[in-house]
């Protein structure tokens, strides 16, 4: 007895018919040829490329001529823009898009390791990488949870300083770094709880509330590190051993990245899959995507809204407050007064860049670790053309590029940052 | 942002409530007192943001701490240390930022000049000045739908602007100061249209871009201090050039005491917030802003451009953060700025701005009460420890952006027209 | 299930939106709610499924009064409701908004995908409701979204009692016909309905009893017999006029040209397809069609605030390519935007402010770059008097208005200015019929000024009250153009994409009570459907 | 604050001292691990050494701060006024021209005012000597030095480990490399602050990934990071700043030695003379500079690494520091005192 409304379908734009994408294709191509010329007027022609394998293969270095390498990289890139002026099937669009961005950003890298003196020490530059990408990772896991329930969590910031401070100072009680690790957490669990409540029980504005526990935090924090003081043996470093996989920690490039690192990358690589799994393929992740997306809608089969926001923001601040505990007990560092030095902010760019998603967020991670690490490498291998306060420049530039080109505008979940009052419609 | 009332979510007044015939005055004070309107709602938010803090003072001094260890033994040691603990403590807040009752005590003596008396005001209306500026930016860009967290890198760029003026050019200083205040506006306005141009022609969120745009400036800074152009030619240290004297913001009360800091640029900000108010409620372009902020698609509909709204809001809000930028390196910081100089004015403006709830009025107010908080406590040290002003300001504007916890807490009742809010939006 | 309303009240701060409602609703029983906006029924239905408390009176399921907590309660209890709202997850799949709240799992919380899926099939099956379970939710149709709901409402552990709130707003005839059937038969297999609808007809067709309610108060309970004339009066409280009286259309010379015009959304769909249409000065073309043919994006292609991809769109004999919102608007387009609360208004700002949301820059409201309150007073008091507007104050924000005075401050504020054309988009969606009426007599009186009207609705009786021509529009084209005469069921064939010559011999009663006549003509299955339509 | 106020919660029990002595710090703060903290202690020192003197400390945010900080170390009365930092000079000059009755003390800054007392070090000297142990201890032939930001007192140091470097590569022939400072260009690796200690954990870090197997981190609290970097690799160590590191940190076991600079001292010696002098001794005055002469500043003891460090390398030190006593070695660096 049903009556088709669709009785034939609308008409569908081709996706594998080529269209021209005019302004990307011409800011690829100016930048491939840019490459182009910087190969060949700016690289002397014997300049190389050093690329060493320090860890596992110390006696093996590839040494490559800059010139030919950039001017490729440079010929891809253009290629790509010139792809996309002549028209490209539009659903190619985003896989050009990134060839032409890697091309362009390892031509860069191959050009700046040119200099003298600079070698480009894969193994460490990739294992430092990532793990200079983690706490970008916790704070944006932890903004991941929290938005995906409808929260806004600016406070991110804060709930590092929380777990930083409380890691070193629960650790010199007990004694045990890794109840330090657990006092940190519980640190994050409780300030953001204070952000549930507020959020939730008494329906104050997130951004607002977010930004109060910032402040908050650092009052607190400094204003106890300076009570501190005052007693010995309250804050000192405390550190947890580097794990070494055995013979996997052998295998180049791998090994030194993968298999020989401190347990906080585990953990945070651990984490990413977790949230993941748990936000899509369980009860608990249904409900929660639902009650960032339509609090109405879930509400209106019987979950309990503003309950399970509370628990979610409530029980995000345990990754929070563990990606404090990276900035002492990773980095072995007793605590400093304002000493997350605003990487919470920039946690909450990785949680947009990787589009409220773990996957994404590690990705997103991962290019923020690079770009510091790299920069950090030229800056002290002393080479650099570039003064160090503009390499230092280089991660927050590539995440507007990255943002403003490639990502645009992104989705968060329709209900993120508006309190639901169940009495509303 | 808004700072409307939200009437359908108001809760139940109290059951079989009628209205009295005629009230007397004093029970209609008595029930405003009890009432969470706003402006209870702020006292009561001070109020009990001074009660946490003096707990906090207390937890913090060894000596009332110890007289707690006895305290069931002899409760009065630990009652009448905490309460002389709590007491000094807040005035000498109140000195550093007020009057200093020493001062008073010099002045009726004879050895201690006016000037003197006026020194705790000035250096409190000192520290509000640049972030009267900063509020309003950050107020101004609430008020059409914007997140403007970049006020820190638009004050930067502010400062770097009106520097280089100031010291490239020796005018008399009537043109030359104007110059610098406009190339500050200037400069803090084209970094603050940043984020908007973005938004407007790709989408990109403006809080993300503006924090990006924060880092990028504060690292230029350190640049720019450090190169030949603007590094000063006497100093090794990381410090500029000292603007030149004509440019150097005149000192508003220099004829009581050369040590009264407080200089032209209050007046400029009270003017900025003027203008900020005028332009917000009156003006056509605010009519605009605030249409946009509300409702986007409304305001396409009706056809006001939306990018464009965003660019030009995003550009004003960062040109008063420029002033800001101004304010310093021609005012306190003009014999040279550092890294340091702009200390975190920026952000503070964010809690400014919230404080005030997007008001310009009420960021005057605002500015003054953190100014005031920060030139006591850096005065009240080493008695008070300093961080008890980042803590006090973090409780207050806590307290004041949730109503309904002061209303729960102390059990006030519901006004008619419902609780005010502060509204702001997602993402 | 029988249920039973005693002294049921709701009151919100001082407000009461429902005053002692006392209702029954016996077993498998069909029962209608009429009522204005706002009288309160959607509120009452609310308190029925636990989203809202009662301020006091009871409820009593098959003798024994029941309290909830939640809609959990409620659909424990067996209750299941359709919300005049639809409160789907977008970005979900249908199996996924189906099992929301009473998730299928295999164990330690993790989600089984196929159980759900095939709970939906069963159900789907069970009831007649074709639904893909797969596909995404904020891509369907509105139709088949009100399926889901359905099929949501119907999937509790044991629905007993369906709870529909304004089911058919969004539906095409031929799915509110399906819809009437398949309440018929779930009456017939026991469960009590209640039913609420602002169309007459469709309450006449299926209601077994039928309650009306004003101002918060029971004021009538009729019988189905009643006439649409007495329905409409009990609602109301006084006599309503159902038909809109109007002269015959004298076109002048063309207002809107709109030739081969094509636009592409985001995901790559053409949903306009080289679309032509002419509408002429004094005339009102009517523009019918299923949601999501393309109407929106034609209304926004000739605002401005939708560039096309091809084509080109003239107002007044003047080419607007290129040309921003607001110098089409200044050109003399006038617009009513279908979706009023997102569209239309700002809900924060006043109504007087409201009320010169596209005229603020012009003289006398502003003044070297300021707004003249004095002149946006003026025209507020003025219009409020015009358009009876009622409003404690012009500075009341807007969004204490209710919905059909919120239209009707739209409709001041394009009325009040000189005008050359109109698109007045749905603009009586969800409107009482008393708010409808006053609206309707505004829309012929403009067009007897001169004006061209494009009347854009998916509400076959408005089309056919107001119509001086019928353009339908299916997948982006105009499918046909017609007399406003034309029976109703050929309309309905040429909005589902079919021809205007009839298949067979269909009846001609054009009202919802011919559930047999499409039937025949329904080769493809719904999955296929839903799936060709992304 | 206010007179009646107790005003002992910094400075030890001296309740009813006669003499108060005040500091004012940079924007670095008390516990930076560096000068202000040093400062502070010789204060305390010489408050802990005489029960008639009390000291109090005021912290500055920025430079902004110093003014009104100074003058309410003069409004509460405080007998002697220490201002940390070079950059606090001119304000201290301005408020002791207003104060002529008082005695201020400048450190790392100098100044012509009657009343105002300077204290500068010649770091580079110690520096020197630290360089030349570095390029004699190091086994890759690297060394790395970077600091916090690029200000006379942190490249002070940069230059003489350079120099001393140089010297041992002169002198020796050898071959060792320092990274992180270019003397010549006085360019190098900042990580553009004092505070963020992961920051310098990463840079050191990335430094011995470059070979370097000695770090110089010249950036107070963010140094730490190189001890921390130095302590999770066996073969690399560190050589600290200011202070004696084995002392004054955690990181004992990972430090050769440390380029001391002699501030405790000095700020305590400088009390007690404007306590002597204000007990009609003679006024305070003129200008203090450190240098391993008068032992202002000294390479510290090796502590745990005094076997690793050979007798022959001890004895070069040992005639260096000799050689730069009588002149025959001038260290020279841009950021060296100013005239004295
Ligand atoms: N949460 C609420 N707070 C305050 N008033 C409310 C609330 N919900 C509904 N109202 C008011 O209660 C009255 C009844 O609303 P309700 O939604 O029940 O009307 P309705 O009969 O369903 O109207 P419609 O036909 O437009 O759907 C309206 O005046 C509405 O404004
Ligand atoms: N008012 C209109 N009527 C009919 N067709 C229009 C109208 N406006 C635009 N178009 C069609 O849309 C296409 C593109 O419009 P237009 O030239 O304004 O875009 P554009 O300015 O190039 O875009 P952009 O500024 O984003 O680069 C044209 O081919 C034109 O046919
Ligand atoms: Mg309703
Ligand atoms: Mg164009």
């Amino acid at each position: 007895m049903a009556v088709d409304t669709m009785t034939s379908s609308p008409a569908v734009v081709d996706e594998s018919v080529p269209t021209r994408f005019i302004k990307p294709g011409t800011a690829f191509s100016v930048l491939g040829l840019l490459l182009i010329v910087i190969a060949f007027a700016v690289v002397s022609t014997g300049d190389t490329t050093t690329i060493a394998f320090d860890r596992t293969l110390t006696d093996v270095e590839w040494a490559l001529p800059t010139t030919a390498c950039v001017a490729v990289l440079g010929a891809i890139a253009a290629a790509a823009g010139a792809w996309m002026l002549v028209g490209l099937p539009k659903r190619r669009l985003k896989l050009v898009s990134a060839v032409a961005v890697t091309a362009f950003v390892l031509g860069l890298l191959f050009w700046a390791y040119s200099q003298p003196g600079t070698v480009f020490r894969a193994e460490s530059i990739l294992a430092g990488a990532l793990f200079l990408s983690l706490p970008y990772l916790f704070g944006a896991l932890s903004g991941v949870v929290c938005e995906r329930s409808g929260v806004i969590n600016i406070g991110i910031e804060g709930q590092f300083l929380m777990g930083a401070f409380t890691g070193v100072l629960v650790a010199n009680v007990t004694g045990n770094v890794y109840a330090g690790m657990v006092g940190a957490m519980i640190a994050g669990l409780l300030s953001t709880m204070l952000l549930a409540l507020l959020a939730t029980k008494y329906q104050v504005n997130q951004v607002v509330v977010g930004v109060i526990l910032n402040l908050l935090a650092l009052g607190f924090t400094s204003f106890m590190y300076d009570q501190l003081k005052k007693a010995e043996g309250l804050n000192s470093a405390f550190s947890v051993p580097t794990l070494s996989w055995g013979p996997l920690a052998d295998i180049p490039v791998l090994g030194p990245v993968l298999f020989q690192q401190k347990i906080f990358v585990y953990i945070g690589l651990a984490l990413v899959f977790v949230v993941w799994f748990l936000l899509y393929r369980t009860r608990w992740g249904l409900r929660t995507r639902a009650v960032g997306e339509h609090p109405a809608a879930a509400d209106s089969m019987g979950v309990n809204v503003n309950r399970l926001r509370f628990w979610n923001v409530t029980l995000a601040g345990l990754i929070s407050g563990f990606g404090g505990a990276w900035f002492t007990i990773a980095n072995s560092l007793a605590f400093g007064k304002n000493m997350t030095a605003g990487l919470g902010f920039v946690a909450l760019a990785v949680m947009i860049v990787g589009r409220w998603n773990p996957l994404g967020v590690l990705a997103g991670a991962l290019i923020f670790g690079f770009t510091t690490q790299v920069a950090r490498d030229l800056d002290a291998s002393g080479g650099s053309v570039v003064p160090g306060e503009f390499l230092q420049m280089l991660p927050y530039v590539v995440t507007l590029v990255v943002v403003a080109g490639l990502i645009g505008k992104a989705k968060a979940p329709a209900a993120d940052g508006v309190p639901y009052n169940p009495g509303d419609k | 942002m808004s700072t409307d009332t939200k009437a359908p979510a108001a809760d139940q007044p109290d059951a079989g409530e009628t209205p009295e015939a005629k009230p007397s005055f004093m029970r209609l004070f008595g029930r405003y007192l009890t009432e969470a309107n706003s402006v209870m709602v702020t006292i009561y938010s001070l109020i009990l943001a001074f009660l946490i803090g003096a707990i906090l003072l207390i937890v913090s001094d060894e000596y009332v701490r110890s007289t707690y260890t006895y305290f069931f033994a002899r409760p009065q040691d630990a009652l009448s240390a905490s309460w002389y603990l709590v007491r000094d403590s807040y005035i000498a807040l109140f000195e550093g930022a007020v009057l200093n009752l020493n001062t008073l005590d010099r002045f009726a003596a004879g050895t201690a000049e006016f000037g003197d008396l006026l020194r705790p005001l000035s250096e409190t209306l000192t520290y509000a000045t640049p972030l009267i500026f900063t509020g309003l930016a950050v107020g101004l860009a609430f008020r059409a739908g914007l997140f403007n967290i970049g006020a820190q890198g638009q004050m930067i760029f502010g400062m770097l602007g009106a520097l280089i003026i100031g010291f490239s050019f020796s005018l008399p200083a009537v043109i030359h100061l104007p110059l610098a205040i406009i190339a500050g506006a200037i400069a803090g306005a084209a970094f603050g249209a940043v984020p908007g141009v973005l938004k407007a022609t790709t989408g990109a969120h403006e809080v993300i871009s503006s924090i990006m745009l924060n880092n990028i400036a504060g690292l230029f800074l350190v640049w720019a201090i450090g190169t030949g152009f603007l590094h000063s030619e006497t100093k090794s240290d990381l410090i500029t050039k000292p603007v030149d004297e004509s440019a150097v913001m005149p000192k508003l009360l220099s004829g009581l005491s050369e040590s009264l800091r407080v200089n032209w640029a209050l007046p400029l900000g009270i003017a900025a917030a003027v203008f900020t108010w005028w332009l917000l409620s009156r003006s056509t372009f605010g009519f605009r802003i605030r249409a946009v902020g509300f409702n986007e698609h409304a305001s396409a509909t009706a056809g006001m451009r939306i990018g464009s709204t965003y660019v030009t809001t995003m550009a004003v809000a960062g040109g008063l953060a420029g002033l800001a930028g101004a304010a310093l390196s021609l005012g306190v910081g003009s014999s040279g700025i550092t890294t340091n100089t702009a200390l975190e004015y920026g952000f503070d403006g964010i809690t400014v701005a919230l404080l005030g709830r997007a008001n310009p009025g009420g960021i005057v107010a605002a500015a003054i009460l953190f100014g005031a908080l920060k030139a006591g406590a850096l005065s009240a040290q080493p008695d008070v420890p300093v961080d008890i002003s980042t803590l006090l300001q973090a409780i207050i504007v806590l307290f004041i952006a949730a109503p309904a916890l002061v209303k729960a807490i102390l059990h006030l009742r519901t006004p008619r027209g419902g609780l005010v809010t502060l509204e702001a939006k997602g993402w | 299930m029988r249920l039973e309303l005693k002294g049921l009240t709701k009151k919100f701060g001082s407000f009461t939106a429902d005053d002692d409602i006392d209702l029954v609703v016996e077993p498998g029983q069909i029962h209608a709610i009429l009522g204005e906006n706002g009288a309160g029924k959607s509120t009452l239905m609310n308190m029925l499924y636990g989203i809202l408390t009662p301020t006091s009176g009871e409820i009593l399921i098959d003798e024994e009064p029941v309290s909830f907590n939640g809609p959990g309660d409620a659909i424990a209890a067996g209750i299941g409701m359709v919300h005049q709202h639809f409160k789907l997850v977008g970005p979900f799949s249908v199996a996924d908004n189906v099992q929301l709240g009473r998730e299928h799992t295999q164990g330690m919380g993790v989600l089984s995908a196929k159980a759900a899926r095939n709970a939906v099939r069963q159900v789907s099956e069970e009831y007649g409701l074709k639904l893909d379970p797969d596909a995404i939710c904020e891509e369907l149709p509105v139709g088949v979204q009100q399926r889901v709901e359905i099929v949501k409402a119907l999937s509790g552990p044991k629905t007993e009692l369906l709870i529909l709130d304004e089911p058919t707003a969004v539906l095409t005839p031929a799915e509110i016909t399906e819809l009437l059937q398949i309440m018929r038969n779930l009456a017939a297999a026991g469960t009590s309905i209640l039913f609420i609808s602002h169309k007459l007809k469709e309450v006449q067709a299926v209601a077994d009893t039928i309650t009306v309610i004003r101002r918060g108060k029971v004021v009538a309970e009729l019988e189905p017999t009643a006439s649409e004339a007495e329905m409409a009066s009990a609602m109301v409280g006084r006599a309503v006029t159902l038909q809109v009286d109007k002269t015959p259309a004298e076109p002048g010379e063309a207002r809107l040209e709109v030739k081969d015009l094509t636009v592409v959304s985001d995901a790559g769909v053409k949903v306009l397809d080289g679309l032509g249409l002419t509408v002429h000065s004094g005339e009102i073309v009517g523009l019918a069609g299923v949601e999501g043919n393309g109407q929106t994006e034609l209304a926004r292609s000739i605002l401005g605030l939708v560039k096309p991809d091809e084509g080109h769109i003239s107002i007044d004999g003047k080419d607007m390519h290129g040309t921003s919102p607001a110098a089409r608007i200044a050109h003399g387009l006038g617009y009513i935007p279908e979706d009023r609360g997102r569209d239309g208004l700002v809900a924060e700002f006043s109504v007087a402010e409201n009320l010169v949301l596209n005229q603020y820059r012009e003289t006398p409201f502003s003044k070297r770059g300021a707004v003249n309150a004095g002149a946006v007073r003026k025209r507020a008091v003025d219009s409020i008097a015009e358009f009876d507007i009622r409003t404690q104050s012009p500075e009341e924000p807007a969004s204490a208005l209710s919905g059909g005075n919120q239209q009707k401050v739209i409709i001041a504020r394009e009325f009040s200015r000189p005008r050359r054309f109109l698109v007045a988009a749905q603009p009586t969606r969800g409107v009482d019929v008393g708010a409808t009426e006053f609206i309707h007599s505004r829309l012929i009186a403009e067009r007897d000024t001169g004006t061209g009207v494009l009347l854009i609705s998916s509400e076959l009786d408005e089309i056919y009250a107001l119509a001086d021509r019928i353009a339908v529009i299916y997948n982006g084209r105009i499918v046909g153009e017609v007399a406003p005469d034309t029976p109703r069921e050929v309309i309905g064939r040429l909005m589902v994409g079919g021809d205007i010559a009839a298949p067979d011999d269909a009846p001609a009663a054009p009202e919802a009570e011919a559930p047999e006549a499409p039937e025949t003509d329904a080769p493809e299955t719904d999955e296929e459907a839903n799936g060709g339509d992304r | 604050a206010c007179g009646e106020a107790p005003s002992d919660s910094n400075g030890g029990d001296n309740a009813d001292a006669s003499f108060l002595a005040c500091m004012v710090t940079d924007s670095g703060g008390v516990d930076d691990k560096s000068f202000n903290e040093s400062s502070w202690a010789g204060m305390e020192a010489a408050a802990k050494a005489n029960d008639d003197i009390e000291v109090q400390v005021k912290e500055s945010s920025s430079e902004t701060d110093y003014d009104p900080n100074l003058q309410a170390t003069v409004d509460d009365g405080c007998n002697f006024i220490v201002g940390v930092g070079g950059l606090m000079t001119e304000n201290v000059n301005t408020i002791a021209t207003a104060n002529p009755d008082i005695p201020f003390a400048t450190v790392d800054g100098f100044s012509e005012v009657e009343n105002v007392y300077s204290i500068q070090f010649d770091t580079a000297q110690s520096a020197y000597l630290a360089g030349y142990v570095a390029a004699a201890q190091t086994k890759t032939g690297k060394v790395a030095t970077w600091g916090g930001i690029q200000i006379p007192p942190v490249t002070i140091f940069m230059d003489g480990f350079a120099e001393g470097i140089a010297k041992h590569n002169e002198d020796k022939g050898t071959n060792v490399e320092l990274l992180g400072w270019d003397e010549e260009a006085q360019t190098g690796t900042f990580i553009n602050g004092f505070e963020d200690a992961a920051a310098g954990k990463s840079t050191s870090d990335t430094f011995i990934t470059q070979g370097a197997d000695i770090l110089f981190p010249v950036a107070g609290p963010a140094g730490i990071g190189a001890l921390t970097a130095a302590s999770e690799n066996d073969d690399v160590s560190a050589i600290w700043v200011d202070t004696d590191g084995f002392v004054s940190t955690e990181y004992g076991a990972e430090i050769l030695t440390s380029a001391e600079k002699g501030l405790e001292t000095a700020v305590k010696d400088a009390v007690d003379a404007a306590y002597k002098a204000a007990n009609g001794g003679d006024a305070i005055t003129g200008s203090y500079v450190g240098t391993l002469e008068n032992g202002g500043v000294a390479l510290a003891p090796f502590h745990d690494f005094d076997s690793a460090v050979s007798a022959e390398t001890k004895a070069e030190i040992e005639a260096l520091t000799q050689q730069i006593i009588d002149g025959t070695i001038v260290v020279e660096s841009p950021a060296s005192p100013a005239a004295s």
